[in-house]
């Protein structure tokens, strides 16, 4: 395990730097079921750090409390240095934190340009009077803002799609629409929940060179769920994986791929 | 070929973003204007057929109003999801506020005046916002019924409200714009078409701007999707409370209106009661839900349909009134089914779809 | 576009419905749907019927044929408005709008459009004051009177006492219903009883709240200011807690056949107030059977012919058609003017001989209009239901009110309104 | 014990039951809601149109007779029989049945799948049309309904507890809200009895609980709906009956919709005990306000107090008293 906080630089020369975030002993409960129990890891600046684990292993709940949805009961959570008091889920946001959701939560009677706008929220500052009269401050921010999600657009790769109603749009497109909105906001932390969940081989490639590629040139710090063995093990540096509410192992794909504890999870050794 | 977009590139994004990047579109919305700022009024002065009277107290001026309203509720429902059915209650806010203003400051021009009693109406809506952060769908469209019914008791019964007359109504003194009186019985049929239409036309152009931008797309990321909206930094209460705040501002605007330019007087249960809640929700939904220019022909085919029908039954066919009036009740009921059945996203919908077909006319392959 | 074909639709439909001029014009803007429907229907047939008699009987007034432009308002003050904009142009000689919110709406209107307006019984009470309302008419009685007269019915029996005594108001909570109450509170402090208020609000479907009150409180007097099914159901529940009927006084909108029947038996003795006679006892019935009826030209179903309502309708119309010959002996022309039928109605007299020449004999009180005094004298009876005959009986004579208290109050209230909308005195 | 302490009594128990009669409305919402997700503005109407339709049949009414006069000069009014009360009210049932299948048919078939708000104004739409129909089929004006039930306070009771505190006059009951209360009873047991031990009742709560499941075993939501209408319209017959023997029967009943939404949002719109309790809350709470504090602030409350309890218990419970818990998920 990697316990210094200095950073290095990957094999493909990225540089990892410091943990942004780190949780320290997760505590949740639903009523009287314990959803995560005790868990602690960390998440360096600039990598892909994968959390995954069977069904019901509370990954889900994980991202949900990194990002405010739910407050655990016990336990710190430490971001950029700073111990996190409570917070709602949109003061998160404000701090630079960015998801996309494993059922798509686009907005549906928006279109796809709206949708990824809609991730600036967070940079847009002009006040409603200024908004009333639009000339002038509001439509030259509108329009910087533009550009910049016309950049994502463009990185993305769904210029044709741009003024479609997201409704309409198949399901691998909707995913992709669901991560421009995430990058528009540039989060410093960007947690992806199972990104490539029905998608054909394709599909999925194209999704993970999209994260490679974010990860890549934005140097952004991405943390995702997802259940493909395969795709998780080539992108991740870093690998958590949960079983049960517990971790069971911690460390890069080889390492994890070893852990006993993480086998026995995956073949379904009884629990006693 | 008659309505096309092809050949009408955008090379900037402001370009990209105005209200009507159709040429064509543009063109209607200029004729349209001129037709109401210049066409409207000098018919109304030259006073055509007789009818100058008639038109603007019966058909324009509730049009206008109501267009105003309507726009105001269409962002609460339409763009932030927020059920309401208070909206009488608070156009008796906006007319009440006005009434006593105008008699408290008897020199403040009527312009202000309404405006004013918008911002007191968006104060009280905001208050009456503060339940939806908890209250959602249906039960909240029942809990603005508290407001609606609350509200219209507190003018009933505060004297102060009505300057302690004897019987409560409140009756709307002469006021003017720019040496123009517009409230009152002898305001002329052109100022008070004028003042109202350049209110609906403020109106509507605030209301677009704010839609398109920033506040417009958080409003319809509370109303598409609460949570994901708040998860990506949208505060929920604020943005709900700053959607009843401007759609009360603009109800409020139009309830000063229908009292001191419309009405004159005016008594709260009967002329703010919750029939005008309703009313207000059908030209919403019949126009387009989350549409500005649906707002605007909503209203006008719930104020326009009724009058319609009447002359055409009374004055054409020369029924008995009472059966005119159930077959009246009749025929507006089943035309709201049977528009919903045909297209439930309004009647802005059924034009973009109309545009569609012509965009493709006579070539439909 | 669509929406100019339409607009251009409804201008020919409107445009149609012009009569032929040189008919004398009464538009009725009546209400034979929505919550007040019951009473609204008598009185439109009441108000038509008379114009047609007329018509047949006598081929117009003064020769020229009366015209009843019926518009529905269901008691709905915009529709109102619409009434009043398509019905003026038409040559409208006056309006009787039924209903106290349209009368509001268009006093002003009217006033500008110099068009008069009767509100016979309700309406703006201190538009008896025609100093201030110079196009608006109120005679023979108003909301004060009317109050007053109760007082004063109260009075008689309790042999001109009544300090010590417990009146309850139970009212429709709505301007109409809030009328008496300045004037009730007045007489309570000169005769000494004590007024307590019960308001109801609109429609009045559920009144068990005030009517335990008024069980508990045991006032000696109820007096109502009701309007539609809350007339009914007051009475209902009058019944159903055993109030003395004979203790119970309604306004004269709270004294139809409809609001006492569906309380059967139990109803018997409640009074109500009136201001012209009731039943259809009178010779003028002759006539609208043979004219109106037998020719098939009845201006609703011809059920509702004598009953309380349409007997005030009948009145409204004969009041109106007295103005206009009035009028017309005043200017010397047929084809009066509003602002003539303006000046008949200021000139309106309504005698015994005149009444009865009519065929309605004591049907109404005497009076005279003068411009000061647009209200008349004030004189209304108090009728009382029979219920095993099913039928109104007249208890007392037309009887004055309360004249000095009144007139301050209507002085006041007008004064008021001059100030506030800048009105010259209109007599001088 | 002091006369006020009996007359609190009095005013709780006239509330229980003026709440058992807004129940009686608020359950014809939740049938409907609970089975097919309308929210049934016209229920109100419905009850109007219901109970127009009992006194027409029972007084030989001959329907459309103004509109058919006014068209071909004739004078029909009347048919000249009088149709007992239990038939009338059968033949009344199989026209709100009748009105059910046209329902379905016309339009809740070709709204399938839309937005709530959209039902729920094709219902208001609805609403307006019943007005009208039943005016130009019955006429407008108020009439007389008296199917037996008797009406007034109860002597027995008054006189029994009467001067068992000073300047008390004995507990009122009127006798019509305590049948009222009864009737309430059985119809609930028996709407329940019905959907928890008869097949058809059991395809319901199916419907109610996954549309989806229902269809894939077999019930056709067609005909659940149908059914839900019918049921809808039973009890709007009923309330119609109960509430038009107050006032007689005229536009107004229409307008007591009004009063039985607050029992709606806080009884939930899903559950049929829900609308009984919710109904009785409000009842009391409306009643004792209105006793309580009404005199200090002007009396006439009892319309927005209703809605400000109802929302007041909204906030602490957003899903009303027995709806279902709202569980949100990301």
């Amino acid at each position: 395990m990697n316990a210094t906080a200095e950073s290095y630089v990957t094999e493909d020369g990225r540089t990892i730097g410091a943990p942004v975030m780190e949780m320290k002993n997760i505590t949740l409960k639903f009523g009287g079921v314990t959803a995560i129990s005790n868990i602690s890891f960390d998440i360096r600046e600039g990598e892909i750090r994968a959390i995954i684990g069977p069904n019901g292993a509370g990954k889900s709940s994980m991202l949900n409390v990194i990002n405010g949805f739910y407050h655990p009961q016990e336990g710190e959570i430490w971001f950029h240095g700073e111990k996190r008091k409570p917070m709602k889920p949109y003061q998160i946001a404000q701090q630079g934190i960015a998801r996309t959701f494993q059922n798509i939560a686009l907005f549906k009677g928006m279109s796809t340009l709206d949708n990824i706008m809609t991730g600036r929220f967070t940079h847009m500052k002009t006040n409603m009077l200024m908004q009333a009269i639009w000339k002038g401050p509001a439509e030259r921010e509108e329009n910087l803002n533009r550009d910049i999600v016309e950049h994502v657009i463009d990185f993305l790769e769904i210029q044709a799609i741009r003024k479609t109603p997201v409704g309409r749009l198949p399901y691998g497109l909707q995913k992709r629409v669901e991560l421009g909105r995430a990058l528009a906001a540039q989060p410093k932390l960007l947690l992806l929940d199972e990104p490539m969940a029905g998608m054909n081989v394709e599909e999925k490639e194209d999704m993970s060179r999209f994260i490679l590629d974010v990860n890549d040139e934005f140097g952004t710090t991405i943390a995702l769920i997802e259940h493909d063995m395969g795709v998780v093990m080539d992108i991740s540096d870093r690998v958590v994986v949960l079983d049960y509410g517990k971790k069971i192992g911690d460390g890069t794909p080889d390492e994890v791929r070893n852990n006993q504890d993480v086998i026995d999870a995956y073949l379904g050794v009884a629990h006693d | 070929m008659f309505y096309r977009e092809s050949g009408d590139f955008k090379t900037t994004y402001a370009k990209d973003t105005q209200t009507f990047p159709i040429k064509l579109d543009r063109m209607g919305y200029y004729t349209i204007l001129a037709i109401a700022f210049v066409v409207i009024p000098t018919m109304l002065v030259m006073n055509v057929g007789g009818g100058a009277n008639y038109w603007t107290n019966a058909i324009l001026l509730p049009f206008l109003i109501w267009a105003i309203a309507s726009i105001g509720l269409n962002i609460l429902v339409g763009y932030c999801g927020q059920l309401s059915l208070g909206s009488g209650g608070f156009m008796a806010v906006g007319a009440y506020a006005s009434y006593k203003l105008m008699t408290s400051f008897p020199d403040l021009s009527i312009f202000i005046i309404v405006l004013l009693s918008g911002a007191i109406t968006a104060g009280v809506g905001i208050l009456f916002g503060l339940p939806s952060l908890r209250i959602k769908g249906f039960y909240l469209a029942v809990a603005t019924l508290a407001a609606q019914f609350f509200l219209v008791w507190m003018f009933n019964k505060v004297q102060w409200f009505y300057n302690y007359s004897a019987s409560g109504q409140i009756s709307a003194p002469t006021r003017s714009v720019f040496g123009f009186e517009v409230t009152g019985a002898t305001a002329s049929a052109e100022a008070k078409y004028l003042f109202c239409l350049v209110l609906l036309v403020g109106v509507a152009w605030v209301a677009r701007n704010l839609t398109r931008g920033r506040i417009g797309r958080s409003w319809m990321a509370i109303r598409d999707m609460d949570i994901a909206a708040e998860i990506i930094g949208v505060a929920p209460l604020k943005t709900k409370l700053s959607a009843f705040g401007i759609s009360s501002f603009f109800i409020g605007i139009a309830g000063a209106l229908f009292f001191a330019v419309y009405l004159g007087a005016a008594e709260v249960g009967e002329a703010f009661g919750i029939q005008k809640s309703f009313l207000l929700l059908f030209m919403v939904i019949i126009g387009g839900l989350g549409s500005i220019f649906g707002s605007i022909i909503g209203a006008a085919f719930m104020v326009l349909m009724p009058v319609l029908l009447k002359n055409i039954m009374v004055g054409q066919l020369n029924w008995a009134t009472d059966i005119a009036a159930h077959f009246e009740f009749v025929f507006v009921g089943a035309l709201i089914i049977i528009f919903l059945i045909l297209e439930p996203h309004g009647l802005a919908q059924l034009w973009r779809l109309l545009k569609e077909k012509l965009r493709l006319w006579p070539f439909p392959h | 576009m669509k929406l100019t074909k339409l607009a251009t639709f409804a201008v020919t439909a409107v445009m149609a419905a012009s009569p032929v001029l040189a008919d004398l014009v009464f538009p009725a803007l009546s209400y034979r749907t929505g919550p007040y429907a019951a009473n609204g229907i008598p009185f439109a047939d009441g108000y038509a019927d008379y114009f047609t008699l007329v018509n047949e009987r006598d081929g117009g007034i003064g020769g020229l044929p009366a015209q009843v432009l019926e518009c529905e308002t269901g008691y709905n003050t915009e529709k109102g408005v619409e009434c009043y904009e398509s019905t003026k142009g038409e040559g409208a000689l006056v309006y009787q709008p039924l209903s106290t919110g349209i009368t509001y709406q268009l006093i002003p209107k009217a006033t500008a459009d110099g068009i008069p307006i009767h509100s016979m019984g309700y309406g703006r009470t201190s538009a008896a004051n025609g100093d201030v309302f110079g196009n608006v008419f109120n005679y023979p009685a108003n909301y004060w009177n009317g109050a007053s007269i109760a007082i004063n019915h109260l009075l008689e029996i309790n042999g001109g006492d009544l300090s010590g005594k417990s009146i309850s108001l139970v009212y429709h909570n709505s301007a109409y219903g809030k009328e008496p109450i300045r004037t009730l509170e007045v007489l309570s402090e000169k005769h000494g009883y004590d007024l307590t208020l019960q308001p109801v609000d609109h429609p009045g479907q559920e009144q068990k709240s005030q009517w335990l009150q008024i069980r508990r409180e045991r006032p000696d007097y109820v007096i109502m200011w009701g309007w539609g099914v809350m007339n009914t159901v007051a009475i209902q529940e009058a019944v159903n807690i055993r109030f003395p009927m004979e203790n119970f006084i309604g306004i004269w909108w709270s004294g139809s056949e409809n609001d006492v029947i569906p309380a059967g038996v139990g109803a018997n003795g409640y009074k109500s107030l009136t201001f012209h006679g009731v039943g259809d006892g009178y010779p003028v019935y002759d006539d609208i059977q043979k004219y109106v009826v037998d020719t098939g030209k009845t201006a609703g179903a011809g059920d509702q012919i004598g009953t309380v309502i349409y007997n005030r309708g009948m009145y409204a119309a004969m009041l109106a058609v007295e103005a206009v010959k009035t009028a017309q002996a005043i200017h010397g022309v047929a084809d009066i003017t509003p602002a003539m039928m303006r000046d008949g109605m200021e000139a309106l007299e309504m005698s015994e001989e005149k009444m009865a020449s009519l065929g309605l004999p004591n049907f109404g009180p005497a009076f005279s209009v003068s411009c000061e005094n647009h209200g008349g004298p004030g004189l209304g009876a108090v009728a009382q239901w029979d219920a095993e005959a099913g039928s109104w009986n007249m208890i007392s004579e037309y009887g004055p009110s309360d004249m000095d208290v009144i007139q301050a109050l209507i002085d006041d209230d007008s004064a008021a309104y001059a100030a506030e909308n800048n009105i010259e005195s209109q007599c001088n | 014990m002091s006369a006020n302490f009996f007359y609190t009594i009095e005013v709780i128990a006239n509330g229980l039951m003026t709440g058992v009669m807004y129940s009686l409305v608020a359950l014809g919402f939740v049938l409907i809601f609970k089975a097919s997700g309308v929210f049934n503005y016209a229920q109100g109407v419905m009850a109007l149109f219901a109970a127009m339709t009992l006194v027409g049949i029972q007084s030989g009414q001959v329907p459309f007779a103004h509109l058919i006069n006014v068209i071909f000069g004739t004078h029909l009014d009347k048919f000249g029989w009088e149709v007992p009360t239990f038939i009338a009210i059968i033949l009344a049932l199989l026209v709100m049945i009748g009105f059910a299948f046209i329902v379905e048919r016309y339009i809740l078939k070709h709204l399938v799948n839309q937005d709530p708000i959209i039902l729920f104004m094709a219902t208001i739409g609805l609403a307006y049309f019943m007005e009208g129909f039943g005016d130009l089929m019955w006429g407008s004006e108020i009439k007389k309904l008296d199917v037996g039930l008797p009406q007034g306070g109860n002597v027995w009771l008054e006189s029994a507890t009467a001067g068992w505190a000073d300047g008390f006059y004995g507990f009122y009951l009127d006798n019509l809200d305590m049948w009222a209360t009864a009737i309430a009873i059985v119809l609930v047991a028996s709407l329940i009895a019905f959907s928890n031990y008869t097949k058809t009742g059991r395809a319901l709560r199916a419907v109610a609980d996954d549309n989806q499941a229902a269809l894939s075993v077999g019930i056709s939501l067609r005909t659940i709906w149908v059914i839900v209408w019918s049921l809808a319209g039973f009890v709007a017959l009923v309330a119609g009956i109960m509430w038009g023997a107050k006032s007689g029967v005229q536009f107004s009943l229409s307008l007591i919709a009004l009063k039985a939404l607050p029992v709606l949002m806080l009884g939930g719109f899903t559950s049929i005990p829900g609308a009984i309790v919710g109904g009785m809350i409000i009842g009391v709470g409306e009643k004792l306000f209105e006793f309580a504090i009404g005199p200090y602030i002007g009396g006439a409350t009892e319309n927005w107090f209703a809605y400000v309890l109802a929302l007041l218990f909204l906030v602490f419970r957003p899903q009303g008293l027995f709806g279902e818990k709202i569980i949100e998920r990301v």
